[in-house]
């Protein structure tokens, strides 16, 4: 075990997956001698090589593309965007091609793909450096979008993105990189994609949330518990395809639940969690569920940022909320 | 307006004399090789001719012809090895026969099934067709650089339109192409439109061959109608880029001599003058002329391979059309190596609805 | 009032916009002397000009990004993009500045501007011809996503569009283009952004749709209404802002509610109603709402793409399976 | 790697002679130009300064200095005219200083506040701050085209750095200027960095200039430290532009001397020699250079102007700070014409959180 927060949990899970495996090729903007503007890959051109760890022109289109063509040829390549914000100019790649190689091949052709990229704001960053879009990756049809919230959530995560015969898009919540840290296993292990964590148990109300605001809810249950008031927090952990059981099991338990994120409200993440949870666990429902959320609006400069994003406060006052119905 | 690009054989059918020609003696095409090119042009010529009356007939949908154009990717595909990665667009019928990709498939693939794009990988080295425009050339760029990663010779060659020459996307691999020096060659099948937009409408270079510049590659305008050109052009890039040198663009000036697809009435946008004046280039009639010159064929074996290929044209689509059938799972099996719980339900549920209501 | 379809709506709504103000232009792939390739721009261009209906490269990008240019020196450009499947190279634009700019400046500029787009299946098209994206526009904050489902819409809901002063994403559903002849208006006419119809009253089940799936849904309505079940169908018509009032009310009244439409399931349109609905009408609710609506997978080539979408019979069965819980 | 572009006042401050000045003879600064340039130049580098010890006081978060690259935007804004659309990226202070833009809006923007580029249209043409790198010039030539639409004779300017021509936007912003002769300057601030990747990696063409060939446009590269270059360069493509002419693409050729943004640390890929080398080639002491020896300043004027710079941008920013309050309401404000009910109630329940938790 070592100490890690959760930018050097990702540093240190690729290097094994540098380490463990040749054809694991990594590129991007400023990831070599700079070691990425957060130092995500500090090191890992001097350990590995230019051969293995290198920079690529600004464009990232050309590197989402590229990369498919290195996928194929037999490479694992693990491309990172440098901030989610800019991944949009390799939207096209991502949904037309990323998404589709192995269902219009009928899976003679699979790629075996990571896209990295931090995401998610609360650290005063410029603007389109906050971005919280998980939602438009989720729907589409053929990508695994994963979020860990923890540095050992983090480095287990991607080494199973990276081993994963499908690609994964990768984010990686920036505001929680210089996190506290946790003890992570040194060496190579892996957590499956597709299954959320029961962070905390509990019958009042079910917490859902994924990645940045993850420590607002871990905080509003500690506060909470303080007063005696157990809620249940899931950390989805993957966003697609998320882990229907662990929720629907949950909120037939609980009766209650809150979906915590980010993003914008509107056709966002929340939307499916509620969606699915009323679907399946209608009767078990004793309150109308809610989400707690981004507002549909473009996330402030950094000045008024703070109003955008939900704090402990605001989780706590609609637990509350929620038990009183 | 094709003064300019490298030509090894006239429209009439005669080899021209020239500093030009003498310099690519060293990637003319020998006997075997013409006559195999001859039987490539014609299978996709008969192929295209026939996916065109079926679409009349009502048992084939859209259907995008290559007709007129067999030159290019014939003349390229076989200049190259057949463990070189071919990345297509989707008028590239002809390279297809060439790299051996049974008709069956292709006819598959516009009869509406993914299964037509199941070609085996470690034979064909084939990427699947491609249709969102320019969005196949980082792949063919990537697939170059990971060979070089690998330590093989292998190269990359991808296909683009001219039209295509417009999307950020054509600019990004080229940008890699030539920051990487990648062993990939991109070929730009110049058929002087984009649907309807003419090519001097899409974009303001004299050329589409001198763009490689912009990016440190070389650039090359081959006369796309003659199937010698296009093959020297491209074995001369092949050396190239395989010993490391500069990648290249190769421009193949043709026609789009029939519409851009079964859904498309070019007489909306261009004149009739101008395409019977291309189909006076036809590709293939200008290798008739040379093989009939050169004794290497006679008028009967060469209408016997017309023939040959038009039966067999018919006899593969009779198979698949007869063989395909759809079914409710396909879209679910390959969506993902593994199919998730999540996905499992869904098809639970589909499954649920169509047993009652047999839809 | 004059007999249209779909399309013949959409360009007769075109041609009004191009005459009723000098300040429109329409440009994009093949719109020209080629009337696009479902003639939705046909004879626009030889009425009114090359200046004002032009041909443009082949780049999505720059169509977008010089129609914001264009919006901002006072011109209202309305764009095609040739099928919503193409859109995708374009999607930088929209999120980043197609989305923000009147954000970004706090209201001093303003993108008065149209991104028209054929969407959805059903017509056996090719691969990537028959995308039922919109809820990714949805999800971006200061878009409005307008999708029309009957002659009569089309054209009041371009109108609208074309003079609204921020930017509208414009679905139009291919499959309806060539649908039955609707008499609509002659001349100018706008219908409000923002308000869903009730395309039919009744108390058994809500029923939401939109666009492509409308015709089925009727379908499906005529069917129950002789089994004497009216169902309450409403068409959604703008997707972003959608018309909360309007559903809530129904959903109230009904205490039931299915929605429908054919892009993936998850994270899709149908979340964001259910989810909605089951917020603000949860004691109302005597059945778990159910969405009927694409698979979370890749829409098949034509050979299959009938498995698809949801037909006529798909939603009897499920009104009447809601009816009986 | 800088003697091709046109120079036309020497690192020493001397005036060179030659065709190439000959040649730009019209297009020279006069006196009260020089000066005023020197001011601009004085304004942004002070700005810029006190933005770095702001930041390092904490009173700044994130900023991206222009510092040794002001002769650029200085030069070229200068050279045209006011209602011409200035289409900027993020490292363009000097030309928002000619523009006459209040430095008051530039650190309110930086200071974090979308108010910073509610900049009036009418009076500055001018459009805000653009990050996701190479997106604006597809506006800039949108602009450009609308103006000639409605048949004014302005034109627009856009700028980009280095590591923007790798985009595709870049691309498809080239190609439709040189399609519809649109009257528009691309103008390349080649910084040689794009964060860390040096120019020679970012692409591997010889100049960026000459990538303008590929889209039938002018390229011109000019020494981007050298405020009387730029301006005859950008005066030259003004005039070209204006009346019809190519549009052009001009690389000013500088150095970022700085940090990227204060959040980075460039000794971690750069030789400390090099920035040296680049600082000796500063655009202000070359200017400085120049009006001493025309005697058009003396040194106590040239520092007074510096120091004057400096009280303002310290004045400017105190009173920003001290002015500026965020507001929860602001998300919602602009963010449509009309708000839709939709919103409202998303804005109602964000209120009444605020109420019961105070935050
Ligand atoms: C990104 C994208 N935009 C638009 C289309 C629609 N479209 C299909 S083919 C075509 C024209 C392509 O022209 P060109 O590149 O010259 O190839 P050609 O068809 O002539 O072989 C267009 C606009 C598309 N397939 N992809
Ligand atoms: C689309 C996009 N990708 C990545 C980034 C992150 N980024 C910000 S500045 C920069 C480098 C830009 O280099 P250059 O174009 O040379 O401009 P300079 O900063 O040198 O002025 C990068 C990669 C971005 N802002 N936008
Ligand atoms: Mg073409
Ligand atoms: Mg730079």
């Amino acid at each position: 075990m070592s100490a890690a927060n959760l930018v050097t949990s990702v540093n240190a899970g690729l290097a094994v997956a540098l380490e463990s495996d040749e054809r694991v090729v990594m590129y991007g903007q400023d990831i070599g001698r700079n070691g990425g503007v957060f130092q995500a890959t500090a090191g890992l051109q001097e350990r590995f090589g230019e051969r293995r760890v290198f920079d690529v022109p600004l464009a990232e289109s050309g590197i989402v593309g590229t990369a498919i063509g290195m996928a194929v040829a037999g490479l694992r390549p693990v491309v990172e965007m440098q901030f989610s914000g800019f991944v949009y100019p390799a939207f096209n790649q991502i949904v037309s091609h990323v998404a589709r190689l192995r269902n219009r091949t009928r899976g003679s052709m699979s790629l075996p793909m990571v896209i990295r990229m931090p995401y998610g704001g609360a650290v005063r960053a410029l603007e389109h450096h906050s971005e919280s879009m998980e939602a438009i990756f989720a729907h589409v049809p053929g990508l695994k979008v994963v979020i860990p919230s923890t540095p050992h959530d983090a480095k287990g995560l991607l080494l199973a993105a990276v081993r994963d015969p499908d690609p994964v898009i990768f984010m990686e919540p920036k505001r929680l990189y210089h996190s506290p840290q946790q003890e992570i296993p040194e060496g190579d292990y892996e957590l499956p994609l597709g299954q959320a964590r029961v962070v905390q148990e509990g019958d009042a109300v079910t917490v859902i949330g994924y990645g940045g605001q993850m420590r607002d809810i871990r905080a509003a249950a500690a506060h909470l518990k303080r007063q005696d008031i157990a809620i249940e927090v899931i950390d989805l952990r993957t966003i697609y395809p998320f882990d229907q059981e662990t929720v629907v099991e949950s909120v037939r338990k609980t009766g209650r639940l809150l979906v915590v994120h980010e993003g914008p409200r509107s056709f966002g993440v929340g939307a499916e969690i509620v969606s699915f949870a009323t679907e399946e666990a209608f009767m078990y429902l004793d309150a109308p569920p809610r989400r707690l959320t981004g507002t549909d609006t473009i996330i402030p400069l950094p000045a008024s940022e703070h109003f955008y994003f939900m704090q402990p406060e605001h989780i706590v006052d609609a637990v509350l909320e929620l038990i009183e119905t | 307006m094709i003064a300019g690009p490298l030509q090894l054989l006239a429209p009439d059918g005669t080899v021209p004399a020239g500093e030009a020609v003498d310099a690519y003696a060293d990637y003319r095409m020998d006997a075997a090789q013409l006559l195999a090119a001859y039987r490539f042009m014609v299978s996709a010529r008969a192929a295209d001719e026939w996916a065109f009356s079926l679409h009349r007939q009502g048992r084939l949908h859209t259907y995008a012809p290559s007709t007129g154009q067999e030159a290019n990717s014939v003349g390229s595909i076989m200049a190259l090895r057949q463990d070189d990665w071919f990345v297509q667009s989707y008028r590239e019928l002809g390279g297809l026969m060439a790299r051996g990709v049974p008709l069956s498939n292709y006819f598959l693939y516009w009869l509406g099934y993914e299964a037509g794009n199941d070609n085996e990988v470690d034979e064909f080295h084939l990427m699947p067709v491609a249709i969102p425009i320019a969005s196949q050339l980082p792949h063919a760029v990537g697939l170059a650089q990971a060979e070089r990663y690998l330590g093989t010779d292998r190269l990359a060659i991808g296909f683009i339109g001219d039209g295509g020459t417009s999307e950020g996307d054509f600019h990004e691999a080229m940008n890699f192409a030539g920051v990487w020096k990648a062993p990939v060659i991109i070929f730009v099948q110049n058929n002087q439109y984009a649907i309807s937009l003419p090519r001097s409408r899409q974009t303001a270079s004299n050329t589409i061959a001198e763009k490689a510049g912009a990016y440190g590659m070389r650039g090359v305008q081959v006369d796309g109608n003659d199937v010698t050109a296009v093959f020297a052009a491209t074995a001369e890039a092949a050396e190239i880029v395989r010993s490391g040198g500069l990648p290249t663009l190769i421009e193949g000036v043709t026609y789009r001599v029939a519409a851009h697809t079964t859904s498309d009435d070019p007489n909306r946008y261009r004149e009739i003058d101008e395409v019977a004046a291309w189909k006076n280039r036809d590709p293939i009639v200008r290798l008739q002329k040379l093989l009939r010159s050169r004794g290497l064929a006679s008028e009967e074996e060469l209408q016997a391979s017309i023939e040959e290929a038009r039966q067999h044209a018919r006899d593969e689509f009779d198979r698949v059309e007869a063989s395909a059938a759809p079914a409710l799972e396909e879209g679910f099996q390959h969506l993902y190596a593994e199919l998730p719980p999540l996905l499992q339900a869904q098809l639970s549920e589909r499954r649920r609805l169509q047993e009652r209501t047999g839809k």
